[in-house]
C-alpha cells in the first residue's frame, strides 16, 4: 500500500471508530436519560401496593461516599458512639497525600 | 582439584555476566528507572513496581518467561485475558457511576475523548505500523491499563504488548502533568471559572440498573467486549446491589491484588531487550503522548461546544476526564477549575466524563475487534 | 465510501442482535429475574448474582463459554471439582459443629432428611432421565450447592448443570416459604411445642477430633466423596484447632470469595438458551421442589418417632433442618417453633441436624458415585 | 426397559441409598456419642502427670460466638477496655438483618 | 434383592478397609500424631496441619493425587515453582531486613551456617542417595520450606518431596529443642553474656535499595535463583517501598494462605505409604537433624570467630541464627542469651544472620542448581 | 563409583558450594556496607537543590516495629486521639504467646 492508501484507510478506521463509539455511547446516554423516571416509576407502583413503604427506593443517599458508607454499616448504631468511633477511625489513618479519596472502615465485618 | 575448577568454569558460563547482552544491562537500568519513578515519585506505583521488577528479573534471567517459567504462567493468565477482566471487576467495584447517572450527557465527553485513540491510530499506520498493531498501540490513549492488554492480547501483538503497558500506565502517570496546559491553552479563564449545578440525587435502583443496562447495549453491539464490559459491570453491580458486601470487598480488594501482582510482574517480563529496545518502543512513546494529547484536547473542545449549546452551563475543564485514567484526570479537572476559581469544585461533574471513558474506550476496543474480526 | 459502508454491515453482522436466537432473549429476561429476586428479594444473593450475570454474558455473547473463553476458564475449575470443593473448606471454616457433637443423635435427622433426594430420584427415572442424570438432578435434594455441582461434574452431567445449580442455588433461597407449611401440617401445636434440654458443653479436644473422625469415617467407607468431605472438615479442622487462624480466615473469606465469584459466573453460563430452554429444565424444577418437599417431610416426619421414643424430649421441628442449607433452614424451625410458643429456642437444636444433613448429602452423593463406578 | 423395571431399578437404589446414609451416619453418631468420654479421659491423664494444667480441655467455652472469639481474642486484655471496645464495635455494626449471626473484629491482626 | 446384595458386594470392594495397605494405615497414624503435634504442641501449626491433612487424605483415597485428582491439581502449582515462590513473596513482605542492613557482617554467619547443608549432603551421598536426591536432602539444613519445595522439584526429585518437606518443617518447629544444647556446649558463659552494641538507624533510602541490590547480585551470580529470590524481593520491596502496601498486604495475607492451603496440602499428598515408608525417609529424618545440628554448630563456631576477631563484640549464640527458620531461631538466640543475662537483648542482633541465612540457603541451592546444570 | 570416590565428589561439591555461598554472602556484604553512606549522599545532593527538604530520608524510625506501622499510618492524626486508639487496640489485642511479634492494624484502610 502506498502512504496514501495507507492514510485513506487510517482515516477511514478513524471515522468509522468515532462513529461507533459516539453512537455507542449516546444510546446509552439516551437510555440511562430515562433513568430519573425509574424511582417515580417504582414509586408509583409501591404506593398502589404498600402506601407506607415507598421510602426505599427514595432514601437520601449522601453524594459523599465517606459519609455514605458509614451510614449504611451503621443504619441502627447508637449514633454517639457511632460519632466517636468514626472521628477516633480518621484521626487514626488521616493522611494528607489524597484528601478526596473515601475512608472505609473495611475490616470491621459481619460474617 | 581440576573438578572444581572446571565445574566452577561451567558455574561462570551461567552467570548472568557472560550470557546477558549490552541491551539486558540496559534494560536492567530502565527497570531501576522505573522504580524510581514509582517509588520516589509515586507515579501509579501500584502497577509500576510489579511491571519494573518484571522487567528487571526478566533481563537478568530470561528463562523466567520461557515456557515453564514462573513469569509464563502468570503471563498466560493475561493471554487468556484473566487478569484484565478480573482487574476491570475490581475497578467496578470501586467505581461509583452515579455522576455519570446524574449527567448522562457526560457519555458524550467519554465519547469526543476517544479522538486521542484514532489520532493515534492514524500516526501509528504513517509510521509503519500495521493495522492490528497500529489500534493495539493506539489504545494506550484510552488511559485504560486493562484493555491495553486485552487488546493486544486479543490482536495477537505479544511482541508489542510490554512497550504498549509500560507507556500506558507511564502516562497514566503523568496525566496531571501533560493535561493542565493543553487545557489551559484551548480555554479562557472564563470558561475554567463556570460553576456547574449540582448534580442530581441518583436513587439506588438506578444505580443497580446501570450496570446491567450498560452490559446488555455495549456487550449486544460489540459481543467481544464482554469479558471486559461484562466483568467492570459485574464488579459494579455487586457494589450497587449492597447484597453481596463481601463480593464486592473481595473483588476490590484480596483478589484484584493478587492479579494486579500477577499480571504487572508478567506483563513487566514482556519487556526482555529484544522485545523492548527498538524504534517500535520510541514510536510507541511518541504515538502514546500524541494520544493523550489529542484525548485531551479533543475532551475539551467537545467540553466547549456542549459549553456554548447549553449557554455556558458547562465547564469545559471537564471534557479533559474523559480520557479516563479514573480518578486522576477528574482531579486534574477539579485542580486546574480551582486554580482560576478556589470556590468551584469540578470534581463529581468530572467523575461522569471519568468513567465514561472507560466505556469509551472498551467500545473503542471493540470496534477495533469487529473491524479485524476478532471474535 | 463503500469501505465503511461494507465494514459497517460487518459489524452488524456481528452484533448479537443478529445472532442471538428468541431463547437467548428469553435467557436475558430469566437472567434479569434472577438479578431482581437475589437483590430486591435477597434471595441467595451471593450465588443468584454471579449465577445470573453469567446467564447473562453467556447469551449476549456465547463464546465466552467456547475453549479460550474468559468463563470457560473458570467452569475448568468447576468440571475439576477445585471450586466446589474449596467453597466446601470455607463452609467448613464458618460451621460450627458443636450442637451436633452435643447431640449426635442429630445424624439420624441428617439422614432421615435425605429421603427427598431418593423421592427425586425415582421421579426423574420415571420422568425418563437416565440413571446418572437422575441422580444428579436428585441431589437438589441435598440443599448443598458445592455437592450438587461436584456431583454433577463427576458424573459427567455438564448439560444439567446449569439447571441443577440455579434449581438448586433457587430451593434453598426459599426454604423459608416451601418448609413452614409442610412443617405446621405434619405437626401438632402440642409437639412444636416442646422445648428441648440445653445442650451439653462441648469441649475443645472434641471439636477438633470430630472433623478428624468424620473424614477418616466417611472417606473410608465413600472414598470417592475425599474432596469434598475432606476440604469440609480441613476448613473445619481450621476453625477448631485455633493455631492457624489465618488460614481460617483466609479458607472462609477471601479464598471462599474468590471461589464463588469463579463459581458462580462459570455455572451461570453453562445455562445458554440451548442449554436450559427444554422440557428437563421444567422437570428438574418439578423435581427440585418434590425434593425439598419430601425430605422436609421425612425430616420431620423422623422428628416425630424421635419424640415419641425419647418420650417427648424431641422437637419434631428440628427435623427439617436436616435438609442442610446451612442456616437457613434450621433459622425456619426456630421461627416455625417461636410461632408455636415465642419463649421456644430450638435454633440450637436444630444446627445439629442442619450441619448432619450436609454430610449425609455427601454421603448420599458418594453412594451414587459408587453404585455408578466413579471414582 | 419399561416403565416398572425402571420404578423397580430406582426402589432398590433408593433402599440402597437411604440404606448407606443412615448407617453411615448411625455409625458417625455412635463414635461422636463417645466423644463426651474424651475430656474426661485427657484430664484424668493430665491430672496424673500434671496435676495443676487440667483446666485446658475444660476450659468453658460460652456457646455465643461473638463472646467466644472475643474473649479468645482478648484473653489477656484489661477487661474494662475490652468491654468498652466491643461495645463500641458493636454499636459500629449493629444491623437489624439478621440477628442470629455471630460479630467478629476480624481486622485486628496480629502478624 | 440379588441386585442389592450384588451392588453392596461393589460398594465393599471400593471402600478404603479392603483397598489400603497397612502401610496406608500406618500414615493414617502418623498424619493424626502430626495433627497432635502441630495442634496440641504448635509446632509450625501454619504448615503441619495442611501437610498432615494431605497425609491423610491421600493415605485413604489415593486418588486424589492421580491425574485429574483435586490434591493433583494443587501439587502441579508446586511442581512448577509457583506456590514456593508466592510464599516466598509473603515472606519477604513481612521481613524486615533493617538489621542485616545494620550490620552486613551478620551475611557471614549466615554463610556459615549453611555448612549443616553440605554435612547433609556428604551423609546423603555416603548413604548411598544419587547426586541430585543428596542435594535435594541436604538443602533441609537451610531450614526454608519453600527452597526445599522448590530445589526438589527443579532436581526432579517428586519421590521425596514428601518426607523432605515434613522432615523440613517438623525440623524447623523443632529448632527450639535442637539448637540450644548445641549452643551451650560450644560457648562459655561468658561469651553468651556478651552485650552487643545497639545497631545503627538505617534509612528507609536503604532499605529500598537492598531487595534492589540483591535481586541483581545473586540473580546475575545464580540465575536459576531468579523465581525464589526475585519474588523473596520483591515482598520486600512492596514492604520497604512504602507506596504499595495494598499489594504489601495481599501478598503477606490472603494470597500467602491461599497458598500455603494449596502448598501444604498438596505437599503433605505426596506421603502416600509408598512414597514415604521406606529406609529413605529414615534416612532423612537422620540427615535433617545432622543438618539441623551442624548449621548450628559451624553458625556458632564461625560467630565464636567473629567474636575473637572483633575483640569480644559479637556475641557467637547470634551464629546459631544462620540456619533461618526465621525468626524462630533469632528467637533461641535471644531466649539463650537471656538465661546468661536476663538483661541481654540479642534478638535484633540475631535477625540479620537469621535473614542472612534466608539468602545464603537460597545462595547454596542455586550453586545444586549450577552444578547440574538446572536452569 | 567407589565409596572413596563418591566421598571425594561430596567433598568437592561442598568446597566448591560453601565457597561460593560466602563468595556471593561476603560480596552482598560488601555493597550493603556502602549502603550507609547513601542517606549522607542522598542528604547531600537535595542540600544543594532544596536545603529545606532534606529531613525525608533521614527521619526518624523507631525500631520497634508496631510504632513504626502505627506513625506512619497516623502521620498527620491527632496525637492524643492515636494513642487512645492505639492503646485500646493493643488491649484487644494482646495475647502472651508471642510477644516479640508486630501488631499491625490491618484492617484500618483507605480506598
Ligand atoms: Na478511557
Ligand atoms: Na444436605
Ligand atoms: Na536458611
Amino acid at each position: 500500500m502506498t502512504l496514501s492508501e495507507i492514510f485513506t484507510k487510517a482515516i477511514m478506521n478513524t471515522i468509522l471508530g468515532m462513529g461507533v463509539v459516539f453512537s455507542v455511547l449516546i444510546f446509552i446516554s439516551f437510555i440511562i436519560s430515562l433513568f430519573k423516571y425509574l424511582p417515580g416509576l417504582l414509586e408509583g407502583r409501591k404506593t398502589k401496593k404498600h402506601p407506607a413503604a415507598a421510602d426505599d427506593s427514595a432514601s437520601i443517599r449522601p453524594a459523599d461516599a465517606t459519609d455514605r458508607k458509614v451510614s449504611e454499616d451503621t443504619s441502627e448504631g447508637d449514633p454517639v458512639m457511632v460519632a466517636v468511633i468514626t472521628a477516633a477511625v480518621h484521626a487514626l489513618m488521616r493522611e494528607e497525600t489524597v484528601t478526596t479519596d473515601a475512608y472505609v472502615v473495611r475490616s470491621i465485618r459481619r460474617i | 582439584m581440576s573438578y572444581i575448577s572446571e565445574t566452577l568454569g561451567n558455574l561462570l558460563q551461567q552467570t548472568a555476566f557472560l550470557n546477558l547482552s549490552v541491551g539486558n544491562l540496559a534494560m536492567i537500568a530502565v527497570a531501576c528507572g522505573f522504580l524510581y519513578l514509582a517509588i520516589a515519585k509515586g507515579y501509579e506505583p501500584l502497577l509500576l513496581v510489579p511491571i519494573a521488577f518484571g522487567m528487571l528479573l526478566v533481563n537478568i534471567y530470561p528463562p523466567i518467561m520461557d515456557e515453564g517459567g514462573l513469569l509464563h504462567y502468570f503471563y498466560l493468565l493475561d493471554e487468556w485475558a484473566i487478569l484484565p477482566s478480573l482487574i476491570f471487576m475490581g475497578v467496578g467495584a470501586l467505581t461509583d457511576f452515579g455522576p455519570l447517572i446524574a449527567n448522562p450527557k457526560s457519555f458524550l465527553l467519554g465519547a469526543a475523548a476517544q479522538f486521542g485513540i484514532y489520532a493515534a491510530y492514524i500516526g501509528a499506520m504513517l509510521l509503519g505500523f500495521d493495522d492490528k498493531a497500529a489500534a493495539a498501540i493506539s489504545i494506550i490513549g484510552g488511559a485504560d491499563g486493562p484493555t491495553s492488554i486485552f487488546l493486544a492480547s486479543k490482536l495477537g501483538q505479544v511482541a508489542l504488548m510490554g512497550p504498549i503497558a509500560v507507556a500506558a500506565y507511564s502516562y497514566m502517570a503523568l496525566v496531571p502533568i501533560i493535561q493542565p496546559p493543553i487545557m489551559k491553552a484551548l480555554t479562557t479563564k472564563e470558561e475554567r471559572m463556570i460553576k456547574m449545578d449540582q448534580l442530581r440525587h441518583v436513587s439506588k435502583v438506578e444505580r443497580i440498573c446501570f450496570p446491567i443496562v450498560v452490559t446488555i447495549v455495549v456487550c449486544s453491539i460489540l459481543p467481544s467486549t464482554a469479558p471486559l464490559v461484562g466483568m467492570l459491570m459485574l464488579g459494579n453491580l455487586f457494589r450497587e446491589s449492597g447484597v453481596v458486601r463481601q463480593l464486592t470487598e473481595t473483588a476490590s480488594n484480596a483478589l484484584m491484588y493478587i492479579v494486579v501482582i500477577l499480571l504487572g510482574t508478567s506483563v513487566g517480563a514482556t519487556t526482555s531487550a529484544e522485545a523492548f529496545l527498538n524504534w517500535s518502543t520510541i514510536k510507541i512513546v511518541v504515538l502514546g503522548l500524541v494520544a493523550f494529547s489529542f484525548g485531551t484536547a479533543s475532551g475539551v473542545i467537545f467540553g466547549k461546544i456542549m459549553c456554548k449549546l447549553s449557554g455556558g452551563k458547562v465547564n469545559p475543564l471537564i471534557g479533559s476526564a474523559g480520557v479516563s485514567a479514573v480518578p486522576m484526570a477528574a482531579r486534574v479537572s477539579q485542580k486546574v477549575g480551582a486554580e482560576a476559581d478556589p470556590t468551584n469544585f469540578l470534581l463529581m461533574h468530572a467523575m461522569g466524563p471519568n468513567v465514561a471513558g472507560v466505556i469509551g474506550t472498551a467500545v473503542a476496543a471493540g470496534t477495533f475487534m469487529a473491524i479485524f474480526g476478532v471474535r
